[in-house]
């Protein structure tokens, strides 16, 4: 099997990895971690796609800087919106969040 | 960048719409106290967003008049059929993407006015809520024009990172931080499922914009098919997923709408809704058209799981805001239908029904919802079922409005909400899934049950004790009694005359697919 | 085609009127106060006299009906819509029915409704009422007939509601709304199917392409449409929301519950009759489940004491007739027969309105009695209605049953036949002994009750005689002669090629007219001796010791029940039918449907745990499945 | 020991599945790489597997298996090895996260300015200006969130 496949199984193992952070982990921050390990197996697999297919190359390298740029704008919210609850709440649990049900 | 001027037109009403959100924001720190204005520059900012919009047309277009142009009559489109691409062919202003703003502009100048008394309580958080919210409109505008894969990215990431914001914008308000919580962590999750996706696409046909997508997929043949694009297209139909809240991508939709503010929670159910399935609407009609089987029959499965679990789940709700969020959950499946349509049939009409739907859409849930807002806005109401009953005596009018949106909802002649049903139905028949169009209305015809248990406790139970107490947002709400009345009036005017919404919608069309 | 811009003024005057008594009534009302029933009366009245315009212009051009698209609904693609109305005989039946009744059921409101809190609603809706009344019946396609459908449905379940403080009325106006829901759910699949098929709604091209549809299709139409029929003509096992709503004000119960909504059921099967002509299993359907219904809520009515309850079920076994005729293939004569029973229910309703107004609200017939000099007028004109009812020549009641009797014995329905004459023989006993135990004997309501029994207003009792007259005269003047009459020719463009059995006097025919007749006077006979006959001996006691008489009446029921063996076990048996079967059964499906699917939303909530990651898992695992799915679909 | 087991993953994965896969129709080199590793399952395969194995076992596992005795000591989250001390939160002033989000924005969206660098000589003026309303828009946000009072320690 060629090298691009391989580069994608990297990032598949990378991105199930952050998912399982994501789904396990109980502390807000490390999820929001998870979270930017997952895009960081998107980019892995962006820039290995416009490394090795043929195509508008390009094309993957500058999606990869959007999804950069844009997982920075995404954790400065998810950070703020912990902050937020810290505050009214006292927590970063994320199991902690469960009043409303059903 | 021999075309810039023409990429700026191009994108000309989102750009108006994000400088209006920038100027709210900045006056929102100059202004001081004199608030009340920033509610006036946002409309003032969409209004005329729109109204580029329209120009861009009329001046290019030799229809006769914005009548003609908005009823889809008429020959000429922006720029010949493909409408009017810019930016290296990562946006495109085409008939289509003009049916979007406008209803975008309509969705968002509902929800200024209905936010007014709710907001008027909470005058520091006006700037924020404002601004965020001509944000995430300039987002849905993204999604309606872009015709690339990182355009729809950004436009995605644009729509749903103001969203949490304004879902836990009530600070201090566990629930409402709750809310921005789940609708975060489960949101920023999907998104990455939907990048990978994305990614995958990119990697399947070595493109990012949808023609190339398209030529390249096709150029494949019989291998296009193959694992790689299966994979891409499901996690793209997850992310999608998750926007609209398919099932079972739904476990965040009834908590963050019970939590959020509600005109948000109004905004977030019929605007976010409306952004999403024109975006992929257009990813799916365009690039992954000769995938059609692959992604129609992901969205079948969504569509039926969605359209019964949502269903299922709103009749034991007696908290109304709860099952308006569930009872969204199962329009989305209705909505889904449309797609499919598409899908299987290559055939415009499911793809205009949807159109039409989220115009009908629009006024039926802003309206419940402002029905909800225009309670509290009179007296204490933490939204309960039983908190409504006999309120055809104490508040008549209140009493007739809900019952209309109600009716309108569970799809019964001659309001708007049964021709919904009535064209995506008959589009999914024609696409030869019939079975689909039984399940659908067997589930229509349980909705009726709770929706119109809602027009019972209102008409044929007595009024709890003492239900007249102080209101929760007391105080002048001219603007919600307006969005209501206004919402109410749609859903009677299209309803009895849905034509020139339904031919628009087709209009619109015209230009994806040659329907 | 002359006069049709008069006529199509008037059918747009006729939908119209209604609606803008509805609105306007609706919002001014309450500041009209006593004075609110104008505007709707006035505005009903002109619309019967158009409607009474229309049939004559109908009768005029019998061949070739009225059709108008006044405007186009909704041009989209191949799907066309329109407000299109259609104005041919059986129409005009119809209109005839709905207009004359409405009218008079609105004059008998004024008085009835007098003083009551919600007397403008009371009025908005009923006019609401006749709007959806005559969409229903003047529609030229299913989409139309179904607003209509719905509307009236709407109507009826705001009225039998009315007073909806009373836990009763509310549950019963549930109730029906529920039932129904069944019924239009298989109507609405019906109409899907039918256009899936025909590619149309509009009643000509849908009969078009009748001879086209494959058997098995035109079957599941016919049956569909047929369920819709069942819910809204109470018809069994949809029938059990009818003798509830009768806790709805008797006018209503008398226009929407007897002489025109719960009609129309039949006028849609009738109006479908090209399909259900292509199709002799759905006939069959029909004509069995209105057999079985007819006897059915015949029985039942034999052990009712609440005097609405009984012409209730009596209404619920007419209905079953109308179904037995149309699918024993005597459309006219179904339809001779909804013309006549509009008349002679209606009339029977109002008229125990009039008596339970005269007995201060009362309805239970055991205290009742000795009615009939106190309240003369509404003696006879119910004694008209009860003799149509139970076909005594030359009543209304009489022709139109007995053709059907007839055409279930020509067309070799023997069994339709026996249980038809055996529905009439209980009709007679149970309409006879609604009339004794009101009207004949002595009073057994309380003095104070006694003292205040009045006759009704006029503007109460001028309706009952003026429907009298039809329910008398009805029969004779349309349905001379039998199988010639001219409510035959009239409606033969409708149910063209209907095969005629010849009727002859000195034959079958006269012979099972007269059979009939018999069986329906012995019926009033055993009535009288069970009911009256033995009364005079307490009588003459109670003269000498009060205290006896007391004790005695008891004593006397006690015979009345046990003295005849084969009397006792059909009450119990129609109290079992009455309390078990209907009661536990029927309303258990109908609520079990609404908990079944409670319970799946309560299980379904489980999942719903509110713990944040338990959703992301939700998104997670759903892509893995989906993956999967659409991976085995596609590939493999 | 991963190696030889998505080898062995592969070989399965690579067995023609969709069988209107023609062999016959290749196009130039690349779509022949293409197809090549389009039409192998390979990728459908290695999501289910890793993704299942990763998360669903691990998840059920750990909820199957432990015994779950709860007693105080239990309960104590470990994020760090030893029970925390109060809130992992307390010695920071809120106000330092505030800074740090900035800082990660600005900092961030500076990477457009590379590649904008390399083509700056071709996008000449107009780019130039394009540049320029970007940087204007982040510095209208730094406006914003200095007038908001972001920028004080309070």
């Amino acid at each position: 099997m060629n090298p691009l496949d391989w580069w994608l199984l990297l990032a598949v193992l990378l991105f199930c990895i952050g998912a399982f952070g994501v789904l396990a982990r109980r502390n807000t921050i490390l999820v929001i971690m998870s979270l930017e390990l997952m895009l960081n197996a998107v980019n892995i697999a962006l820039v290995a796609v416009a490394q090795f297919r043929a195509g508008s190359a390009g094309a993957g390298v500058l999606f990869s800087l959007f999804v950069i740029t844009v997982a920075a704008a995404e954790v400065t919210v998810g950070l703020g919106i912990v902050i937020a609850n810290y505050r009214a709440k006292r927590t970063v649990q994320a199991d902690r969040f469960d009043e409303m049900k059903g | 960048m021999a075309d810039a001027n023409n990429s700026v037109l191009v994108i000309l009403p989102g750009i108006v719409i994000a400088c209006t959100a920038l100027l709210v924001f900045m006056a929102d720190t100059f202004v001081g106290r004199r608030k009340e204005i920033l509610p006036w520059i946002a409309a003032a900012g969409l209004v005329a967003a729109a109204a580029v919009a329209a120009a861009q047309w009329l001046d290019v277009d030799e229809l006769g008049s914005l009548w003609d142009l908005v009823t889809g009559r008429g020959s000429a489109v922006f720029g010949g059929r493909e409408g009017e691409a810019g930016f290296a062919g990562m946006v495109a202003l085409d008939k289509f993407a003009f049916y979007c703003t406008l209803l975008f502009c309509v969705i968002g100048v509902l929800t200024i006015m209905l936010s007014d008394a709710y907001m008027k309580k909470r005058r520091d958080a006006m700037g924020e809520f404002y601004g965020l919210l001509l944000l995430v409109i300039a987002g849905m505008f993204g999604m309606a024009v872009s015709t690339d894969l990182i355009a729809l990215f950004i436009a995605f990431e644009l729509m749903s990172l103001p969203t949490y914001v304004l879902a836990g914008f009530l600070r201090g308000d566990v629930r409402s931080g709750e809310a921005a919580v789940k609708y975060f962590v489960n949101g920023a999750f999907s998104s990455a499922v939907l990048v990978f996706g994305l990614a995958l696409l990119y990697a399947a046909s070595g493109q990012t914009n949808y023609a190339g997508i398209a030529e390249a997929m096709s150029g494949l043949g019989a291998d296009a098919e193959s694992g790689l694009t299966v994979v891409a297209l499901v996690f793209v139909a997850v992310g999608f997923g998750f926007k609209i809240a398919a099932v079972p991508f739904h476990g965040w939709a009834p908590d963050v709408y019970e939590g959020a503010p509600t005109p948000v929670t109004a905004f977030m159910s019929v605007g976010i809704k409306a952004g999403a399935f024109v975006g992929f609407l257009k990813l799916f009609t365009i690039a992954a058209v000769g995938l059609g089987d692959i992604w129609t029959a992901a969205l079948t499965v969504l569509a039926v799981l969605t359209m019964v679990v949502g269903n299922a789940l709103a009749l034991p709700q007696r908290n109304l805001k709860r099952m308006l969020a569930y009872s969204s959950i199962a329009h989305a499946g209705y909505l889904l239908l449309g797609l499919i349509a598409t899908g299987a049939s290559l055939d415009s009409a499911g793809s205009s029904a949807v159109l039409f739907y989220l115009g009908a859409y629009t006024f039926m849930n802003i309206g419940a919802f402002g029905i909800l807002v225009w309670i509290r806005n009179r007296r204490a109401f933490r939204y309960g079922l039983d908190e409504v009953a006999g309120l055809a005596r104490t508040m008549p009018w209140t009493a007739i409005g809900m019952a209309l949106f109600m009716v309108s909802l569970t799809g019964i002649p001659p309001l708007v909400g049964f021709w919904g049903k009535f064209y995506l139905f008959t589009a999914i028949v024609d696409a030869g899934m019939t079975w689909l169009a039984i399940v659908a209305v067997v589930m229509s015809a349980v909705s009726a049950y709770y929706y119109l248990r809602v027009v019972w406790y209102l008409y044929f139970r007595e009024a709890p004790e003492g239900a007249e107490v102080v209101a929760d947002d007391a105080g002048p709400a001219l603007g919600s009694a307006v969005a209501v009345t206004l919402a109410a009036l749609g859903v009677l005017a299209l309803g009895l005359y849905p034509s020139p919404l339904i031919s628009a919608a087709q209009g619109a069309l015209r230009v994806l697919i040659g329907g | 085609m002359e006069g049709t811009d008069a006529m199509k003024l008037a059918v747009a005057l006729i939908v119209l009127l209604p609606l803008a008594g509805f609105i306007v009534t609706l919002v001014f009302g309450k500041r009209m106060g006593t004075r609110a029933h104008v505007l709707p009366v006035a505005l009903v009245t002109a619309t019967a006299v158009l409607a009474v315009y229309a049939f004559e212009w109908v009768f005029r051009h019998q061949e070739e009906p009225f059709v108008w698209d006044a405007f186009t609904w909704l041009v989209a693609g191949r799907y066309e819509v329109t407000w299109g109305f259609q104005v041919d005989t059986l129409t005009g039946v119809m209109l005839l029915v709905v207009g004359i009744i409405g009218m008079l059921v609105h004059y008998y409101s004024i008085g009835y409704m007098h003083g009551d809190g919600g007397y403008y609603r009371f009025f908005a809706y009923l006019n609401l009422f006749m709007f959806a009344m005559f969409v229903l019946i003047l529609a030229n396609n299913f989409l139309l007939l179904f607003l209509g459908w719905e509307g009236v449905g709407l109507c009826s379940y705001l009225l039998i509601a009315f007073w909806f403080p009373k836990k009763t009325a509310s549950q019963a106006g549930k109730k029906a709304f529920l039932v129904n829901r069944v019924g239009d759910f298989g109507f609405t699949l019906g109409m899907l199917l039918i256009f899936v098929t025909t590619g149309t709604l509009q009643f000509a091209g849908v009969f078009d392409k009748a001879e086209m549809i494959g058997a098995g299709t035109l079957l599941w139409i016919c049956l569909l449409l047929f369920t819709g029929a069942i819910g809204k003509s109470a018809q069994f096992p949809l029938h059990v929301w009818l003798p509830d709503a009768m806790e709805g004000p008797t006018p209503v119960s008398a226009l929407i519950h007897a002489a025109t909504m719960v009609n129309a059921g039949v006028y849609m099967v009738a109006r479908s009759y090209p399909l259900f002509m292509h199709s002799n299993t759905a006939m069959l359907v029909v004509m069995v489940v209105g057999t079985f219904t007819a006897i059915y809520a015949a029985y039942i009515a034999i052990t009712q004491n609440d005097i609405k309850k009984v012409i209730a079920y009596s209404t619920v076994s007419s209905l079953g007739f109308m179904f037995m005729a149309l699918g024993a293939g005597a459309w006219a004569a179904g339809i001779f027969y909804l013309f006549a029973h509009g008349f002679f229910k209606g009339l029977l309703f109002l008229c125990s309105g009039s008596v339970i107004h005269a007995m201060g609200g009362e309805q239970d017939m055991r205290k009742m009695g000795g009615l009939r000099t106190r309240i003369p007028v509404t003696f006879w004109t119910m004694m008209v209605g009860a003799v149509a009812l139970i076909g005594v020549f030359p009543f209304a009641g009489f022709w139109a049953k007995d053709e059907i009797l007839f055409a279930d014995f020509t067309h070799h329905y023997y069994v339709v036949w026996v249980v038809g004459v055996v529905t009439a023989f209980l009709t007679a006993v149970f309409a006879f002994r609604m009339m004794f135990m009101t009207f004949f004997g002595e009073s057994r309501a309380d003095a104070e009750v006694q003292a205040h029994v009045h006759e009704s207003p006029k503007v109460m009792t001028i309706p009952l005689v003026l429907l009298a007259i039809p329910a008398a005269a009805l029969g004779v003047v349309v349905g001379w002669p039998p199988e010639e009459g001219w409510i035959h020719t009239f409606l033969e463009p409708v149910f063209f090629d209907v095969e005629h059995e010849e009727f002859a006097w000195l034959g079958t025919g006269g012979a099972l007219m007269a059979f009939s007749l018999v069986v329906a006077l012995v019926g009033v006979y055993v009535a009288y001796v069970m009911y009256l006959k033995r009364r005079e001996l307490p009588a003459q006691l109670a003269a000498r010791v009060p205290w006896a008489y007391q004790a005695s009446l008891r004593k006397m029921y006690m015979d009345e029940v046990y003295e005849v063996a084969p009397i006792r076990s059909t009450i119990a048996f129609s109290n079992w039918l009455w309390t078990g079967f209907d009661v536990l059964v029927i309303d258990g499906i109908v609520n079990g449907l609404a908990r079944l699917w409670d319970w799946v939303g309560a299980a379904l909530r489980q999942l719903q745990t509110g713990r944040v990651q338990n959703y992301a898992f939700g998104i997670f695992a759903g892509m893995l499945a989906l993956v999967i799915v659409v991976g085995c679909i596609w590939g493999v | 020991m991963l190696a030889p087991a998505l080898g062995a993953l592969v070989e399965y994965a690579d067995r023609p599945l969709s069988p209107s896969t023609v062999p016959g129709r290749r196009a130039g080199p690349t779509i022949h790489m293409t197809s090549e590793y389009l039409t192998n399952w390979f990728y459908v395969w290695s999501f289910i597997v890793s993704g299942a194995v990763l998360v669903v076992l691990i998840l059920l596992v750990s909820k199957l298996v432990n015994p779950s005795h709860p007693t105080p000591g239990k309960l104590a989250h470990y994020e760090c090895g030893i029970p925390p001390v109060g809130s992992p939160w307390s010695p920071f002033a809120v106000r330092y996260y505030v800074f740090a989000l900035l800082f990660l924005v600005f900092d961030v969206e500076a990477v457009f300015l590379f590649p904008w660098t390399l083509v700056f000589r071709t996008l000449g003026t107009a780019g130039f200006i394009e540049m320029m309303l970007f940087v204007a828009v982040l510095v209208w946000g730094l406006v914003y969130a200095w007038r908001k009072g972001a920028l004080e320690w309070a």
